[in-house]
């Protein structure tokens, strides 16, 4: 289950990063398709009875539960978002929480200092995103590897600051977001209104990265030279994945201002930006259910630190939890990544891959 | 005029500790290819630990530097057992996302250990106050020092880097941790010193900053981490006298647009603000890697088919 | 072949220079190549014969020259753009889609023939679906054709060396192109394999019309197949022409096969009678 | 979850049962504003285990739920509908910083649940009338108050002609810049130059050269002692103190500010609020005479717990939230927060304590410099 | 000099090689044939410790190397010619033949054994001080033998030395492996395609398939076997 930490294992096990699904029509492959049907179907239904599961258990909190819930929504379309980027298109580009910070306050100044509507306002704040995504992504064909990484985290940096600024010369001290359609105000309706929208998005890009641009995506990744000279345009498909993750993170953003019914400058700051990162990593780069256990890993990991009882008295020894959670929570991080370096999503794939090479043959011979 | 020269030469002190810090970010980068971002919490960490030798046992200065400077290769062994070696076959990505993990870890262990050190303390030293007076200007000794030291480590580092058989190692490990091992190199005692190189770096930068501003807290190297990391892609991550020259440019730069901007308004725009100085270093930033994506002094990634 | 050359050359290389810093790696050269031929390239390690088929394929700039294919000029046109043109290739170190499986390599070489874009692709319906069915049929054949069929749901970074340079070779046909620029294939192939491949090359050249520009230290693949022999040697034309004179000219004996090889060679071809393989 | 049960006796009201007040706050324990809000904490906690030795509050001891919303305001919302929702308190007590601050009362007031000591220099709570919002009572004094203080002492008891402003980039600086402008303005004075700094901002140089090219007899330090202290000692470093010396707003009026600049602080004054001279800060010295260095945050906390305690008692045997907000409302009249000047809150009015007093450094010590100065009295 | 006994390894859960036992004597020149994927190099990897060995025991010189790592191993006087060449790209060639002496401490002997290296492999001069990731094919073909001998081994395995390089140069590196073998008695252990070659110089050959050893003997015998000829030397 786990890999063992020594240096003596050089030559490590090649194993696909994303077996496409096998589509010859012998039975195996057929179970293992409707397997995925049958689970999704079975997630699909666990989304929708969930808030009446939460109402049982959770009694009076399960508002609050529901409403936590549906942040850990945000944070799959954010690490999705990341995903396809950096998981997909190989691109360490560290700047979306820049996007996630800037639609925020364009869905909050539409809606709350020009009394736009919410829809007119989550939709240019998208469009907005989409082109910020276009504005940074031509010059990041220029620039690459780490030279990306720190150029992306200045820019977040930068418009953080610059967020900032405009509240301070506006005299705001937060802003917040009014004119919200009721529902939105109303943890069930959120939830599932979030959740739609995770579930719509998920499928989507299940599709789409198994289609010709995602198989250009990962061709980019595998080999950029090679890509080239199979006609695969770089500047377009890298270029497609900054527009689509800056519009997909332009909507978490939305969505995140919405549920914290306020934006702030700390969206687009470097904090926010290892939020992303640990998501997809700790999911697992370039795997979609990577996302959604990364988004649940760095969702739930706070309020479950929480709990910890603070200050923690040993005898007559005082422990202030609460001002260590910060390092618990990296601990925890470094744990897992030490484990599980390729994210928590290889345990499904390594059961996978066992479990399929019985049934393969290996090689010709 | 003298106001002006004196902006300059702090830019030139601030941007040498950039340069200072990014030397042993450099230095793990060409040999891992990762982006240490742990590395202001290992600098402080070690500072820390001086502080805490010149206020608790109130040891001489001298007696806690040297011990500091015994501690932070000690630190370093520590972390590259305990940290680096278990990620070491983790892809690229997720080694520099550790390295923020960590950054994380070590800050918090610092603060339980020293929870004095999480509010901003004196730090002192036998140079405070020393200063030279050139016509107007007033040159404190410790910004003298850190120029000299910077100087004098960035050209041994790129000597033993360039021409001696561990530095040649040393950078041969980044192409290929295999084939290392196969010319007989301890790739686990490479790395190793690469670990312990590179915090006693961070100590001898965690020092001066604190001895540069008498000022010290468990966080106090975080606002300088960025700037360095920007100077260090602006020189050219794989260049040690890249990082160098691009740490003082960033610090130059910064110090000069501060001056010159204050008190200016551009229509209703008050361009003195932090957030628009900030903006147009980053912008300017962009444009030189646009012109030289590898850097001013980086070499571009050569990879034939 | 050689009137054919005059006739109709698909590809035209005049006066081609390619400089790394103080290095000239192609000086001068001028190449023609027939559609529908087999033209090997061979010449001692290091005379630019790589670095001819990358100035073709758009991987490298030259200091000079102009590449004409099938009448258009290449220089000017991006890298990805000339793979839709009908120019198909190999690496000479591999190059595949390492963490793709040997299917998705060559659904992904097929890009330029599919045109499902992000709107499309999103969809689990329609255009996109059913170009990629199609694709996926269409790489399964030509792995069967070149007896690969076996490996289509492998990693393919997890094959042995042999089997992924055979891979390469898949990945370059699967589109069926009008040049395949071939840089040293029978590397790392077993020699039994060899000769089968030689079949198969033949079996496209004749079949589908291809053009092959191939690289190749291996003299029983260049002398089994090749239509045509070029020999460079830093970076210029050291003779060319039909395989069997150029390969005994004495100054390639010398700069590239060595004594010892072409005696070796001569006592086998006497001994075995290695056939030139027809179709 | 489902704590809901546990209120028996006293029926229906949250976070109240038999034994124990349950009360939240959210203070920022793990982002930027730790440096301030974990000593607050330690000082609450320090408070109300006395209180609870004591046998607690008319019989019930008093359970301090914290959480930490990262000094982020967007995440104070959770944070606050966990403390209500998920712990079921009773009252909220702290949330600390202005504009997360601003969140907490969006989700209390409405729902009627007091909240107590917004920690934060900014926030006003009124309506549009200038009435005070019904569930919101404020402790702390406000920078903009604390401007016109600043201004009026420097000129009338310092004398000075010129002053220079380095201030924290932010709304609450600015806020300061211009009531302390005003005030100047008013006293014959003159703001010569004012620069603001980013709390990331790694050197000052610039800074310090910019206000010194205005040669201001004193130049005031408004923000965070790191910050301050980081211009204080880049200023030394150049061989530059401005002839009258500096003047901190009351964020430094702390004896750990007063070491960190060692002797480049040396006559320095700094406004301050809080006064130990009374008698909760003489049992508040006591009980932290093993402390390494007097913090002026974690008196801070102590005092705010015993303001509210005293609250709560006063809210009768089984307290409710109405019960809670009528003693908030009316026994609140002159009232000795123990900081040194007293408190009033009535139903219109909730604000809080606006009387500022000035301390100088003498020998790394914080030393009273002055009374109390009523902010009304010199900015009617 | 090299012993292995019941050899099983591979990567991770999937095992390559079933039991592998063979032996070469001091001074041989040992080849190893197989097809594709029959687990050449998966051998060559264990043998020199860059995977780890399942079960088994491989002895160099009566020592067992059993988990000693890849770097002991070379210290022990075992150096490998990786397949895949694995240079340093950023390094120059220069550096890249300074790497392969690392174990090695005379100045002047490593600067004589470049000359004599640069005299073999002339095209590398002209290109010493480029980066060994702007080298042709061939040209770091070169380099990765170079840069293994550098270490002046007492066992070298090679894995498809000829790999890349132009006929004149193949002709080269068997002289210079035999003449190694004449000369100083280098003990060579020689994974090829080209078998006609391999067992021109060997002594003897182990025919792998499928992960364990199928057939083994002279060089002789095995050249005039039939069945060899047509599988693994191309009819
Ligand atoms: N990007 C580059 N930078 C510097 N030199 C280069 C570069 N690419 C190729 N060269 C040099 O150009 C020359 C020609 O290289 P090329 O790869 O074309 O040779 P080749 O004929 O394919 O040789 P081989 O048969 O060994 O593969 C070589 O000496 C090589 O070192
Ligand atoms: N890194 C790896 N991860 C997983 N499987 C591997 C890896 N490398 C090789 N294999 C598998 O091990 C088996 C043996 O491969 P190996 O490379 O040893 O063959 P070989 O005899 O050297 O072939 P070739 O002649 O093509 O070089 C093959 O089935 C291959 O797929
Ligand atoms: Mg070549
Ligand atoms: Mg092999």
């Amino acid at each position: 289950m786990t890999q063992k930490p020594a240096m003596d294992q050089e030559i490590a096990p090649v194993v696909a990063a994303q077996p496409e699904p096998p589509r010859e029509n012998g039975l195996i492959a057929r179970l293992s398709r409707q397997r995925g049907w049958l689970a999704s179907i079975i997630g699909l239904l666990v989304l929708i009875l969930l808030p009446t599961l939460y109402d049982q258990i959770f009694g009076f909190s399960s508002g609050f539960q529901l409403h936590h819930l549906s942040l850990i929504g945000i944070f799959i379309l954010a690490a999705l978002a990341q995903n396809i980027l950096t998981g997909y298109a190989a691109q360490p580009a560290l700047g979306n929480a820049a996007f996630f910070g800037v639609s925020a306050y364009m869905l909050t100044w539409l809606s709350s200092d020009l009394g736009q509507p919410y829809w007119v306002g989550i939709l240019v704040a998208v469009l907005v995103s989409a082109l910020l995504g276009l504005v940074v992504g031509a010059p990041a064909l220029r620039i690459s590897g780490a030279h990306l990484a720190v150029a992306t985290l200045g820019l977040v940096t930068t418009v953080g600051a610059l967020l900032n600024f405009w509240d301070t010369t506006a005299g705001r001290q937060n802003y917040d977001l009014s004119n919200l359609p009721d529902f939105l105000n109303e943890d069930h309706t959120l939830y599932y209104f979030v959740f739609a929208i995770v579930v719509i998005l998920l499928f989507l890009s299940y599709h789409l990265l198994h289609s010709r641009v995602g198989r250009a995506w990962v061709a980019i990744r595998d080999n950029e030279t090679a890509a080239e000279a199979f006609g695969i345009n770089l500047t377009k498909y890298k270029l497609q994945a900054f527009v689509i993750s800056a519009a997909m993170t332009g909507l978490a953003g939305s969505l995140y201002a919405t549920w914290a019914t306020t934006a702030s400058s700390s969206m687009s700051s470097v904090d926010q930006t290892i939020a992303f990162l640990a998501m997809i990593v700790v999911g697992g780069l370039g795997s979609l259910t990577g996302s959604i256990l990364g988004a649940i890993f760095v969702g739930f990991l706070p309020l479950l630190l929480g709990q910890l009882p603070s200050p923690l008295t040993i005898g007559s020894f005082q422990l202030q939890i609460s001002t260590l959670l910060t390092g618990i929570y990296g601990l925890l991080l470094l744990l897992v990544l030490i484990f599980f370096p390729s994210g928590l999503s290889s345990l499904g794939t390594r059961v996978g891959s066992l479990l399929q090479r019985n049934h393969r043959g290996e090689g010709r011979e | 005029m003298v106001a002006f020269l004196q902006v300059v030469i702090a830019g030139l002190v601030t941007g040498s500790l950039y340069g200072l810090l990014t030397l042993g970010i450099v230095l793990i980068y060409r040999t891992t290819g990762v982006l240490n971002f742990a590395y202001g919490a290992i600098a402080a960490l070690c500072a820390c630990f001086m502080y805490i030798l010149l206020t608790g046992p109130r040891l001489n200065f001298w007696l806690a530097l040297f011990l500091t400077l015994l501690f932070a290769p000690l630190l370093g062994i520590v972390l590259e057992r305990g940290f680096a070696r278990p990620v070491l076959h983790a892809p690229v990505f997720t080694k520099a996302i550790a390295t923020l993990a960590l950054a994380l870890v070590l800050e918090t262990v610092t603060q339980a250990i020293w929870p004095q050190l999480a509010e901003v303390q004196h730090f002192s030293t036998p140079f405070e106050g020393q200063a030279m007076h050139v016509g107007g200007l007033y040159i404190s000794a410790i910004s003298i020092i850190i120029l000299v030291v910077t100087a004098a480590l960035m050209l041994g580092l790129n000597l033993f880097l360039m021409h001696t058989r561990l530095g040649i190692a040393m950078r041969a490990m980044s192409d290929s941790i295999s084939a290392t091992r196969l010319m007989g190199a301890s790739v686990g005692g490479i790395f190793m010193l690469v670990w312990v190189l590179s915090s006693l770096l961070a100590a001898v930068c965690g020092i001066l900053l604190a001895g540069q501003s008498n000022l010290i807290n468990v966080q106090f190297m975080d606002p300088i981490l960025l700037p360095a990391f920007i100077g260090a892609v602006l020189g050219g991550l794989d260049s040690l006298p890249g990082a160098l020259i691009g740490g003082m440019l960033v610090g130059l730069v910064s110090n000069l647009l501060a001056y010159l901007l204050a008190g200016h308004m551009l229509g209703s725009l008050d361009i003195s603000n932090p957030a628009i100085r900030d903006t147009l270093i980053f912008v300017g930033f962009v444009i030189v890697l646009l012109i030289r994506p590898q850097g001013l002094r980086g070499s571009a990634l050569l990879r034939r088919v | 072949m050689t009137e054919a050359m005059q006739v109709n050359p698909l590809l035209e290389i005049h006066n081609l220079t390619v400089r790394f810093g103080g290095l000239v790696a192609i000086n001068e050269l001028d190449l023609q190549i027939a559609e529908g031929e087999i033209f090997a390239l061979v010449g001692p390690n290091g005379a630019g014969k790589t670095t001819v088929l990358n100035c073709i394929s758009g991987l490298i700039k030259p200091a000079a020259g102009d590449i004409r294919f099938a009448g258009q000029e290449l220089l000017p046109l991006a890298a990805h753009k000339r793979a839709a043109l009908g120019i198909g290739r190999t690496f000479q170190q591999l190059q595949l889609f390492s963490s793709m499986s040997v299917l998705d390599n060559l659904l992904a070489a097929q890009h330029t023939r599919l045109h499902a874009g992000i709107l499309s692709g999103i969809l689990p319906f329609g255009r996109s679906k059913r170009e990629d069915a199609s694709a996926r049929q269409h790489a399964m054949e030509t792995l069967t054709l070149l007896g690969l069929e076996g490996y289509a749901l492998r990693s393919a970074g997890s094959l042995p060396f042999g089997a992924q340079k055979l891979i390469g070779v898949a990945r370059a046909l699967v589109l069926h192109p009008r040049l395949v620029l071939l840089d040293e294939p029978a590397a790392g192939v077993p020699p039994q394999e060899v000769q089968e491949l030689a079949t198969r090359l033949r079996f496209w050249q004749k079949e589908l019309g291809t053009t092959l520009l191939l690289i190749e230290h291996n003299m029983r693949l260049v002398q089994a197949v090749a239509d045509r022999v070029c020999v460079l040697d830093y970076g210029r034309k050291l003779a060319e022409g039909e395989p069997a004179t150029v390969l005994s000219n004495p100054a390639v004996l010398e700069a590239y096969l060595g004594r010892g090889a072409s005696k070796k060679a001569q006592q086998e071809q006497a001994s075995q009678g290695v056939s030139h393989v027809e179709g | 979850g489902g704590s809901g049960t546990n209120t028996t006796a006293a029926a229906s009201v949250p976070g109240v049962s038999n034994d124990t007040i349950t009360i939240g706050a959210v203070l920022d324990t793990t982002g930027p504003l730790k440096v301030i809000c974990a000593p607050i904490l330690a000082g609450d906690q320090l408070y109300f285990d006395k209180i609870n030795a004591a046998g607690g509050i008319n019989g019930r001891k008093v359970k301090l739920v914290q959480v930490s919303d990262d000094g982020d305001s967007t995440k104070t919302k959770g944070a606050v509908r966990q403390l209500f929702e998920q712990d079921n308190a009773f009252a909220l007590f702290q949330v600390c910083g202005s504009g997360n601050a601003n969140v907490a009362e969006s989700y209390t007031n409405p729902k009627g649940i007091p909240f107590v000591d917004p920690i934060g220099g900014g926030s006003k709570f009124v309506d549009a009338q200038g009435k005070a919002l019904p569930w919101v009572w404020m402790t702390q004094p406000n920078y903009g108050d604390e401007g016109h203080v600043i201004g009026y002492y420097l000129t009338s008891k310092q004398h000075a002609k010129t002053v220079g402003l380095l201030y924290e980039d932010d709304v609450l600086g600015l806020q300061q810049k211009s009531t302390l402008s005003e005030s100047l303005q008013k006293n014959g004075a003159k703001l010569t130059a004012s620069i603001g700094y980013n709390a990331a901002q790694p050197d000052f140089t610039a800074a310090v050269q910019a206000l010194k090219a205005t040669h201001p007899d004193v130049i005031v330090l408004n923000g965070l002692p790191g910050p301050t202290a980081k211009f204080v000692a880049a200023a030394s470093s150049q061989g530059y103190r401005p002839p009258m010396g500096y003047l901190a707003n009351y964020p430094m009026a702390d004896n750990s500010w007063a070491k960190v600049l060692g002797s480049a602080g040396d006559g320095t004054y700094v406004s301050g609020y809080t006064s130990t001279t009374s008698p909760i800060g003489q049992e508040y010295l006591k009980a932290t005479s093993g402390d390494a260095v007097f913090s002026a945050y974690k008196f801070y906390g102590y005092i705010n717990s015993k303001i509210f305690s005293d609250a709560l008692s006063k809210a009768g045997k089984n307290p409710t939230r109405d019960s809670l907000r009528d003693a908030l409302d009316h026994d609140f009249n002159n009232y000795d927060t123990g900081f040194g000047p007293s408190l009033t809150w009535t139903p219109d009015k909730h604000g809080g304590v606006s009387d500022f007093m000035f301390f100088q450094i003498k020998q790394s010590q914080l030393t009273p410099a002055s009374d109390f100065i009523k902010a009304a009295q010199v900015w009617p | 000099m090299l012993k292995v006994e019941q050899l099983h390894a591979g990567y991770g859960s999937l095992e390559v090689l079933h039991g592998i036992s063979f032996e070469v004597p001091q001074g041989a020149i040992v080849a190893i044939l197989g097809s594709n994927g029959a687990g050449k190099t998966t051998l060559m990897r264990a043998l020199s410790g860059l995977i780890p060995i399942k079960s088994g025991s491989v002895e160099l010189a009566g020592k067992p190397l059993g988990r000693l790592s890849a770097e002991r191993r070379l210290r022990e006087g075992l150096a490998l010619v990786p397949e895949g060449r694995d240079l340093f790209g950023s390094l120059t060639v220069r550096e890249n033949l300074l790497m392969g002496a690392y174990t090695r401490h005379s100045h002047a002997e490593i600067e004589h054994d470049i000359e004599r290296m640069l005299e073999r492999f002339p095209r590398l001069k002209t290109r010493l001080h480029a980066h060994a990731a702007s080298l042709s094919g061939g040209e770091g073909q070169m380099l990765a033998i170079g840069r293994a001998l550098m270490s002046h081994p007492r066992l070298l395995l090679l894995d498809e030395p000829s790999h890349g390089l132009a006929p004149i140069i193949v002709e080269t590196v068997f002289e210079v492996i035999e003449q190694l073998n004449r000369e100083e008695g280098l003990t060579i252990v020689l994974v090829e395609q080209n078998a006609h070659q391999a067992l021109d110089v060997a002594h003897s050959a182990y025919i792998l398939q499928g992960g364990s050893i199928v057939l083994n003997g002279e060089a002789t015998t095995l050249t005039a076997n039939s069945a060899v000829q047509e599988l693994y030397m191309g009819g």
